[in-house]
């Protein structure tokens, strides 16, 4: 369990906590730790930094394309390690979690893979295809709890209660509430179904909930945040302000205005 | 089922095998893990159903054409002078393959659990015109995803596939992209059936494939017993995913005395030239890059058996010693598939052609006339006749 | 066979029925004769040996893959809400069509009669891929014979067939041309075996191919009594020459209460717009010209019934009242296989789809629903989805 | 039976009678009849008048291309039928035969035919695709006995000593001696075989032999007339040379010509 994590939470400012999605080393190593460093400088809590996967099975076009970009330009998920060690040296208070499937952990192996992400500086783990029915997520869930870290796990709109009640006893740092089914950046959230999802939730458990998929605006942000959950997940709109943006050279300063329109609204 | 058979399955999480060297598994997101345990409830009740196992019966055999022959390749035979080779005419069954056994099992499975839409992948576009066909006939409406240089060369099912009435969603790449949409298309719409073509992707489908397609080995074995007097000595098939080839052997896993080799492409042998990773749902071999980052693998001209990873039962079965996993080049393929033709006029799909390859290579001659192979004959060629064509269209004139 | 039988089959002449009305004969060069009768000979000979007709029995169900499967198209019935309709899946045999059943029965004759070397002509080239299947099968060198026309329009058929090793002859025009030039290839070859794609041409033909496509009639029989405990009441196919027809209708010959009903494409049915004529080796009802000099007949879309006559069986039967023939058109065909595509889940082939655009659009809908309609439905789509798609490929979007 | 083919067949003079093939009303009505005028005025003994069918199955591709031609121009049996009479107009000894298929003459009907043809003074009749064995042949044989006509046979080297021996019984005129297996104008004849067919008809019956099909030259006529065949019959060739020069003005004397460097040969 992250103490981090633990005290990002339990502090009320910002009242929603921003967490915000990067695809490690995009577009490259060096552009990828300016916009996270402007990220962190314009009020996101916890950064979610993605490791890419050539079959990742629930990411839209958005993310996919980034995630292509980073295997095409040979950078490997130790060089996204190293890229949190550069953002726990820049900043000592955000969160940041290590996201992206099981494939590239099961070879790194697990247990190298968490005492290294401990190493640099992170907080935890969220992996996208490893329920606790999959044998690596036993081995990687018991790994990070012996180091201190969190392991983050999802629900989704097809968890029912019996499964929910197995997965948030499981769950440590935050749930990730996937608010919608489908992949990354594609569907949007009705603000209804969150609220009694959240509320489900909470009827539940005490652990922070953060929201995510499909929240492409502060309007959006907004709408989610009164939902009830602690915090709200931006992903595929920051990753694709980025694709849009690629050749403007003050592209970290602008996609930091931009957050800010976000967690200027959640505070 | 004894214990200590390799026809016990998977467990409930849906490892063949024990411990660190155990396969298969359950490596999907959230969303669809409730489907899938929905699907494996539904499955294992379904098995304890005789009505249902009768309906499947009735349509193998009236829709489908079930059983295929046993058929003695006499001109085979004699040509390569060694072991008898034996045919199962799987390229017989509607459709043209072997694929649309699983296709209907799986829609009369997802009919019984009250789903009403489907959602397939496809490689050579096989299973997508056989589960368009199936579609069709119980009335459900069929997406299907398949890459776009698999829609550029077996184009005929495509098309078959749309006047059936089913839906294309074309990706870049080929069937292992097609599989990771696929996955995406369902986690979008969880309530849908999807009907996966082989015995990969996640428990349960591994053991729901191979249940389905088990009935071509319960085949051959009364076939063959029936023809010859005994079982066969060897079974020999292609694997892309690997069901024809499991289907094929899992009657005989317990029979050590069968000798059982599947063969994939040379381009993309899991088996052959991978290592164990998690990818596209489950544990098994594969190629990828050392980091685990990127699936890896060349294009071989089988469309259906251009595929980077295999299912886990297979990787299991190879772990245990049981099964022998080999390869074959484009040109074997197309030798083998030359040879067939003309010494037993039957136009073949180029998948089995791997496995053809391994036994007119390397198996049959120097073995006694009494000793039988049987080749998985899993699909007929039209679909890949262009591509044929193109390759050795010269070598007929 | 009991006398006033419609079974009893031609004379010794060739002869259906007696006198003026007498259909069929041998009308053809003196070179053919001595081949002809040798042939009958060695016709009636075969069919007195029980080991040939086992033969043939062994390769009809390892090879073709036989009995085809006797189907319930219960969508289709359920869509026209009349009688219960049954389809014979002829399409599952190997190479797609009914007429392997043929080509394998001739070829086992030819051989047994010492002949090394084949001939044939096809229309949908379904004849000539079957026949060069089954050639290759038995190492027998093949010429087929087809028209520029088809030649064109199902080209997988001639490929398939090139790749089992036989050679093409092109003329140019479609069906009736390439029979008058295989006839003259025979002719230049007499100590070759013609194979006959259907129960056309001179005498012993039409008797030789009716005898061996009786066998699907046969399996109708048993399949319907186990299935549906009585034999069909209507029996329903496609007639080009009329191979496939006869061969499902044979059986039932003295069966009154079987209503059958033959159909002809639209453009060339002789048989509702004929008058006898002596062309092709055989008197029949044909479309031609009122002084004899000239055949005629239009272009259907189904390469395999474009053929301005139809073998002597058929005028017999329709002068004895015994079978209705009636034609489809090119529109009712495409019509019948959208619907039959998109309820059964099955791409037939377009010949069939004029039987079934007869049942469609004219027979099931006011029938009970315990009459039962068999659908002779004799070959797959493959060889005509090109076709397909350029008429109504856009009313599958 | 023909008393005009038989005092023919009498005469020595020419030792080896010329038959010749003409399409009728190819390549049309009016250049039809004076090639043919020419023929017998070059010493030609029996004119075959062929009368086009479409399926007609024992023609070459120059026959059949003479066929095809008179079929498109619209000229019907009933027209060569009056062009015979105007052969025979113009020539009293020549012999005449109808030559054909069954096709045209079981819709003529029979009866009338054998009637029309005997008035216009043919001679004879040959029906390729019409053996014994077709109830139309026996129809039309008795009617040609009837008439005084003849029906001419023919025999083929796959024609065996019992067929032979039945079918010689039923001819009368001369037996067509069909000396190669095939179509019309394609094979050439082997010398050696023609000699010992020939032998065996003889050995069975003294109507008249000619030999036909093949016969492409002055040299290969000779060659057969040796052969001991009372007749040779050249169809294709002559056939080919109206073909290939349909454009010379001069075509029915030129044609006269060809005919001449045949039957001087065979005198
Ligand atoms: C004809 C044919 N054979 C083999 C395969 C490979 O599949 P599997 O290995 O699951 O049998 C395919 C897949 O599309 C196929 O179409
Ligand atoms: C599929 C199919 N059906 C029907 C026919 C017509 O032949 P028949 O009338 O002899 O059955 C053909 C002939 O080529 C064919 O290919």
């Amino acid at each position: 369990m992250s103490e981090r994590l633990k005290k990002i939470f339990e502090s009320s400012n910002p009242k929603t906590k921003l967490v915000s999605y990067f695809v490690g080393c995009y577009p490259d190593y060096k552009t990828c730790l300016e916009l996270i460093k402007e990220a962190i400088d314009n009020g996101v809590s916890i950064i979610e930094c993605g490791y890419p996967t050539s079959e990742a099975s629930a990411e839209g076009p958005v993310i996919k394309k980034a995630h292509d970009k980073v295997l095409e330009n040979g950078d490997t998920i130790k060089d996204i390690i190293k890229l949190v060690s550069e953002i726990r040296n820049y900043n000592n208070d955000v969160g940041i979690v290590m996201m992206g499937y099981i494939a590239n952990l099961y070879k790194y192996p697990i247990t190298k893979f968490v005492s290294d992400i401990n190493k640099a500086g992170a907080d935890a783990c969220l992996v996208v295809d490893a329920p606790h029915e999959l044998k690596e997520e036993n081995i990687l869930r018991e790994e990070l709890n012996k180091t201190g870290l969190s392991l983050i796990k999802l629900v989704a709109p097809t968890t029912d209660d019996n499964r929910l009640q197995d997965i948030v006893k499981l769950s440590s740092g935050f749930l990730y509430q996937v608010n919608v089914s489908g992949v990354t950046g594609v569907k949007s959230a009705n603000q209804t179904d969150v609220e009694s999802f959240v509320k489900r939730i909470q009827n539940l458990t005490k652990i922070p909930i953060c929201s995510g998929f499909g929240i492409k605006s502060p309007e959006d942000a907004i709408k989610i945040a009164k939902t009830g959950c602690q915090g709200v997940i931006v992903g595929s709109a920051f990753v694709k302000y980025i694709q849009d943006n690629l050749t403007d050279k003050d592209l970290p300063l602008n996609l930091g205005k931009y957050i800010k329109s976000f967690t200027k609204e959640l505070n | 089922m004894k214990k200590n058979s390799l026809k016990t399955g998977p467990d409930d999480l849906g490892y063949y095998g024990e411990g660190e060297k155990a396969m298969g598994g359950m490596a999907v997101g959230e969303t669809l893990m409730p489907a899938l345990h929905e699907l494996n409830d539904g499955f294992e009740d379904a098995i304890k159903d005789k009505d249902f196992l009768d309906e499947f019966a009735y349509y193998c055999k009236h829709y489908i054409g079930r059983p295929s022959p046993l058929y003695f390749a006499e001109n085979l035979t004699k040509k390569l002078g060694g072991a008898k080779i034996l045919f199962k005419q799987e390229h017989l069954n509607h459709t043209g393959s072997h694929k649309i056994t699983n296709s209907l099992f799986q829609i009369l499975l997802a009919k019984r659990m009250g789903k009403s839409h489907l959602i397939c992948e496809s490689g050579a576009g096989q299973h997508y015109s056989a589960t368009a066909a199936v579609a069709a006939k119980f009335n459900m409406p069929l997406v299907g995803v398949m890459g776009d240089i698999d829609v550029a060369r077996v184009n005929q099912n495509i098309i078959k596939a749309k006047h059936y009435g089913a839906k294309l969603k074309t990706v870049p790449g080929t069937l292992k992209e097609a599989i990771t949409d696929a996955i995406k298309t369902w986690t979008t719409n969880p309530e849908y059936a999807y009907i996966c073509g082989s015995v990969v992707s996640s428990s349960p489908f591994p053991k729901i494939v191979a249940f389905a397609q088990s009935i071509i080995g319960r085949e051959i074995r009364e076939q063959s017993m029936s023809q010859e007097g005994k079982i066969p000595d060897m079974i020999c098939g292609c694997v892309g995913g690997g069901s024809n080839f499991a289907g094929a052997i899992y009657e005989f896993l317990d029979e050590p005395s069968v000798t059982k080799i599947g063969v994939e492409a040379h381009e993309t042998a899991a088996l052959t030239n991978g290592t164990p990773g998690i990818m596209q749902g489950m544990k098994t071999y594969m190629l990828q890059t050392d980091d685990g980052a990127k699936s890896l693998g060349g294009m071989s001209l089988g469309a259906g058996i251009t595929y980077f990873s295999v299912g886990p039962l297979h990787s299991y079965l190879k772990d245990q010693g049981a099964v022998k996993y080999s390869s074959a080049t484009d040109k074997e393929m197309l030798e083998a598939y030359k040879i067939i033709a003309q010494t037993e006029g039957i136009c073949s799909a180029l998948e089995p052609m791997a496995a053809a390859a391994e036994i007119i290579f390397r198996q049959a001659k120097d073995k006694p006339k009494d000793y039988i192979i049987c080749l998985s004959l899993c699909g007929r060629g039209e679909k890949d006749l262009d591509t044929i064509q193109e390759h050795i269209g010269k070598d007929f004139e």
